[in-house]
């Protein structure tokens, strides 16, 4: 069986010359969940914005054996679910329910399926009683929830979060994790919250300067204190991982 | 983000012209303009009737008279022609409250004055009753081409973008002791649309990719679009079909 | 910047056979640039088409007077050929056109076929050969690339007043000296092409300085590839 | 001495009809650090928005005794910080420095001592080496430090911040953290990361629609595992509070 995410030697460079991604390497297994960490400005968003073709470096990926290209793309993008790190670049309906249909429609999802997937991810994200009221006139944990459900509602076999768990109510951080766990698919998250990669992920990759500089169990590299240390990670204050 | 949606001259409510489909208003608007401008410059009483037909629409749609009257003044610059036109047309002269003026010109001032009224009035009313992403989607049932829907969608998605950024500009300099009143002053103000034009742009950007991730093929998903029936289309119709009957009286040789 | 009945023409102005005749022209004309500059959506010429549309759209709402009851705006037929290239410049422009009849009453709904006749065509491609013929000096200095923006600007509104008339000349409502018409017209168009100018020049000054990759003009001719860009 | 910050009665609603602000009463006094805890849509960042007159309600703002009015609003604005929690609303200059140095450049600083704040700034968020980028190209995190730089080199005297920690990379975290204990600041700061506030707020106030429903020492709030459970707070996994 194919890889769900394999990347290799991936560079990409904005146009005032930044490089941000200087060759990465990365290999995901179906049903795998990895945390992608590293310090700011490493390189994790451009990555994420890679892993479904809206910037294009040079490199090759495949996505469940599909090499992206021009032909590729839109299978891919039904396939890879991405929810942005920040919520008002992925919302732009008028109401919040249509937001959340956008995917789901374009993919081609009918009536009355469409509303059922709607309802279930609005549930999902404890949002549905705001169905009818703008993004933009929401709190921010309450976007960053609705900008979870645009993508669960398209039911993509990849699921990629780009800092899932910033701005949210310590409960609905809690509940997005039991969400996650409960869904068997391939996920990758940014993250820098180590507690909630170890709960969440059993392998994790380090990122920094654009290259992937560690990749292993969650536990193993958490416990490598030099190796956090060079690379400006380290366990939050008071946080004792479970033996 | 969307929200307001770019109102702009949208009157929101639900009177029939309100939820008539988009196409239908469009077409209709079109052919009502057309039959005015075709109809003949002399025939004074035809424009009489048009009018009539107009307000008609607007008692229907419930849209007081004077809202329409402040946002016609997008005219301006017409009424000025039609004033002009008689003194520098050339061609016999006939005499006005003393002041001999170009008959020929004077019948195309009022010819300017007639038509570009009711082509305003008009395109007004389409836009009071239709939200402007109804109008695109309107356009796109009409088969207007791909790539006019994809500017126009974006378009007006960018619109609420720019506002956004203009809002978060707006709170970043006062809470750090700027004066507004002083912003869009000489150079400020060419500097800020500068970089008011970057920020919407990458945020535009970011946007659009957004739009893509989740299976953005250019267009909005047009909906079940369920097919209008004849009756409707008789109906949004029929204030056209009165403008082109008149224009057919008054057109009619002899 | 469009200040004048010549630029937003309103219904009546041209006879119905004229109108229709224009409107005939811009199809094609739009067709051909359809065809030649490709809106697309995967690259980033669809998202500054759009935000530019957005953006001339917008300044339309930040009217400022001309002249008493007059107010003029940003017309932006250079600036779209300067940032997009005269095909997909032709595209946005003609979708402000006509959006602007749609939702503004701005421009008679028969007169949109001579309207994008005149801005989207006429003014964009004007623009955009005044930037042609100079992208030598736009590419060789941050003033270069001013002065020909701001030249771009002026005569693309020349420009664009000019078929109006033309327009007037085959299909106008009254029978004015067409010589005098035309002195007037463009002589008028002359002085607010200066404003188009300098607001062009600083727009594209401020892109230029950011995001240099946007600018079609003095994109190499591998222009998709983002980082080899004259500055 | 005047308390710090006086709010008393404090109503806003949004122009959709949104209830944000239901009659907020909170006092703080000269030196306290207040962490404002609460649901996602409770009504923080609302709140924050008032303490410099960006939004008006209605009821009464007092900082260091001074009235909120139309006449003190530039003063007001000088004394109190206020860090939004979405980057791009502060950020706007072409540059990092510029940006940083707009708000002690408007309440008058002059050179050489401006750019002397703006360094020290820039080098208390770790952001130094990127003054002459623009803020617009910047990852997350790191727009995020630059606001923090934009507010600190004002040095008010009522420092607000809105999830200060959101995106930040765990030593960046610490770091900023030091930052806020080092300097003699009241501070007022939103959050969602509990240990964090335990570690840097003596004091919590808990908001849930729109009113404060508990004030007090921060780690017997915490302790309060009813109080959390019906706002939709509770502690992190694995987070163990030190005795
Ligand atoms: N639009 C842009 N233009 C230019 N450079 C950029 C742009 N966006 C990001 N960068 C730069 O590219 C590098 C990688 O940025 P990226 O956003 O991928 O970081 P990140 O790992 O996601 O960081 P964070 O944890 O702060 O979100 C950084 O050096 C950043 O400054
Ligand atoms: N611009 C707006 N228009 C209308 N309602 C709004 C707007 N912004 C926020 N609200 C509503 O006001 C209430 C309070 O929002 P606020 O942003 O203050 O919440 P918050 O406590 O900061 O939440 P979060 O933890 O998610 O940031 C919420 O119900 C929210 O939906
Ligand atoms: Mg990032
Ligand atoms: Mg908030």
């Amino acid at each position: 069986m194919s890889a769900s995410l394999d990347v290799r030697g991936l560079e990409y460079h904005y146009p005032d010359g930044t490089t941000a991604l200087a060759g990465i390497d990365l290999r995901v297994e179906p049903g795998e969940r990895v945390a992608v960490l590293g310090p700011n400005g490493a390189g994790k968003t451009t990555l994420v914005l890679h892993l479904n073709g809206v910037l294009t470096g040079t490199g090759r990926i495949e996505v469940a054996g599909m090499p992206l290209s021009p032909g590729t793309l839109r299978e891919i993008r039904r396939r890879v679910g991405v929810v942005f790190q920040d919520p008002d670049d992925q919302l732009f309906m008028p109401t919040v329910a249509d937001d959340v249909a956008f995917g789901p429609a374009n993919f081609g999802v009918t009536e009355p399926e469409l509303a059922e997937r709607v309802q279930a991810a609005l549930d999902a994200v404890g949002m549905a009683g705001h169905a009818d009221r703008s993004p933009m006139h929401l709190s921010e944990g309450q976007r960053r929830r609705v900008a979870l459900a645009t993508v669960l509602a398209s039911d993509p076999e990849l699921l990629v979060l780009d800092e899932p768990s910033a701005n949210l109510e310590p409960v609905a951080r809690r509940e997005l994790a039991d969400v996650l766990l409960s869904l068997d698919r391939t996920l990758l998250m940014v993250t820098h919250d180590l507690p909630y990669a170890l709960q969440l992920c059993p392998r994790a990759v380090l990122i920094d300067n654009g290259v992937v500089v560690a990749d292993g169990p969650t536990r193993d590299l958490l416990a490598d204190a030099d190796l956090l240390a060079a690379h400006r990670i380290e366990l939050p204050w008071g946080f004792v991982p479970h033996p | 983000m969307s929200g307001g949606h770019a109102t702009v001259l949208h009157r929101p409510g639900d009177s029939p012209v309100h939820l008539l489909p988009p196409q239908v208003k469009l077409l209709a608007a079109f052919a009502a303009v057309l039959g005015v401008v075709a109809t003949p410059r002399e025939a004074f009483w035809a424009f009489g009737i048009d009018l009539l037909v107009v307000l008609a629409v607007w008692s229907v749609a419930g849209v007081p008279l004077g809202w329409f009257a402040r946002r016609a003044v997008i005219e301006t610059p017409f009424v000025l022609l039609a004033v002009v036109l008689p003194f520098v047309s050339g061609g016999p002269r006939m005499d006005v409250l003393g002041l001999a003026v170009s008959a020929d010109g004077l019948l195309a001032g009022w010819n300017i004055l007639a038509k570009g009224t009711l082509g305003v009035l008009i395109a007004l009313t389409l836009a009071a009753t239709t939200q402007p992403r109804d109008l695109v989607l309107g356009l796109q049932r009409l088969r207007a081409p791909g790539w006019f829907i994809t500017i126009a969608t974006l378009m007006l998605r960018y619109v609420d973008v720019i506002a956004g950024e203009l809002r978060r500009m707006r709170i970043a300099r006062i809470s750090r002791g700027d004066d507004p009143r002083f912003l869009w002053q000489l150079g400020a103000a060419a500097r800020g649309a500068g970089t008011l034009f970057l920020r919407s742009y990458e945020r535009g950007e970011r946007v659009h990719r957004a739009m893509l991730a989740r299976g953005w093929a250019g267009h909005m998903p047009a909906g079940s679009a369920a097919p209008v029936g004849a009756l409707r289309w008789v109906a949004g119709g029929s204030p056209a079909l009165v403008i082109a009957t008149v224009w057919a009286v008054a057109a009619w040789p002899g | 910047m469009t200040a004048s009945v010549a630029m937003h023409l309103s219904d009546g102005v041209l006879d119905a056979p004229t109108s229709l005749l224009f409107g005939a022209i811009a199809a094609v004309w739009l067709t051909l640039a359809a065809a030649r500059g490709r809106i697309d959506i995967d690259d980033r010429t669809a998202p500054l088409a759009g935000l530019l549309a957005a953006f001339l759209f917008a300044m339309q709402l930040l009217n400022f007077p001309v002249l008493p009851g007059v107010s003029g705006h940003l017309y932006g037929g250079a600036l779209a050929a300067i940032l997009l290239g005269p095909w997909v410049g032709s595209l946005c422009l003609s979708v402000v056109v006509v959006i602007q009849a749609l939702l503004f009453a701005d421009g008679g709904l028969t007169a949109l076929g001579a309207n994008v006749t005149n801005m989207a065509l006429l003014g964009t491609a004007a623009g955009f050969v005044v930037a042609l013929a100079a992208r030598g000096v736009a590419r060789r200095s941050r003033a270069g690339l001013l002065s020909v923006a701001f030249l771009a600007g002026l005569v693309s509104t020349v420009a664009a007043s000019a078929g109006f008339v033309v327009e007037y000349a085959i299909g106008g409502q009254a029978d004015v000296s067409l010589g005098g018409l035309a002195g007037v017209v463009i002589g008028v168009h002359a002085v607010i092409g200066i404003g188009e100018g300098v607001i062009t020049a600083l727009a594209v000054g401020a892109i230029a300085r950011v995001r240099p990759d946007l600018i079609y003009l003095v994109r190499t001719s591998e222009a998709r590839q983002p980082a080899a860009v004259a500055s």
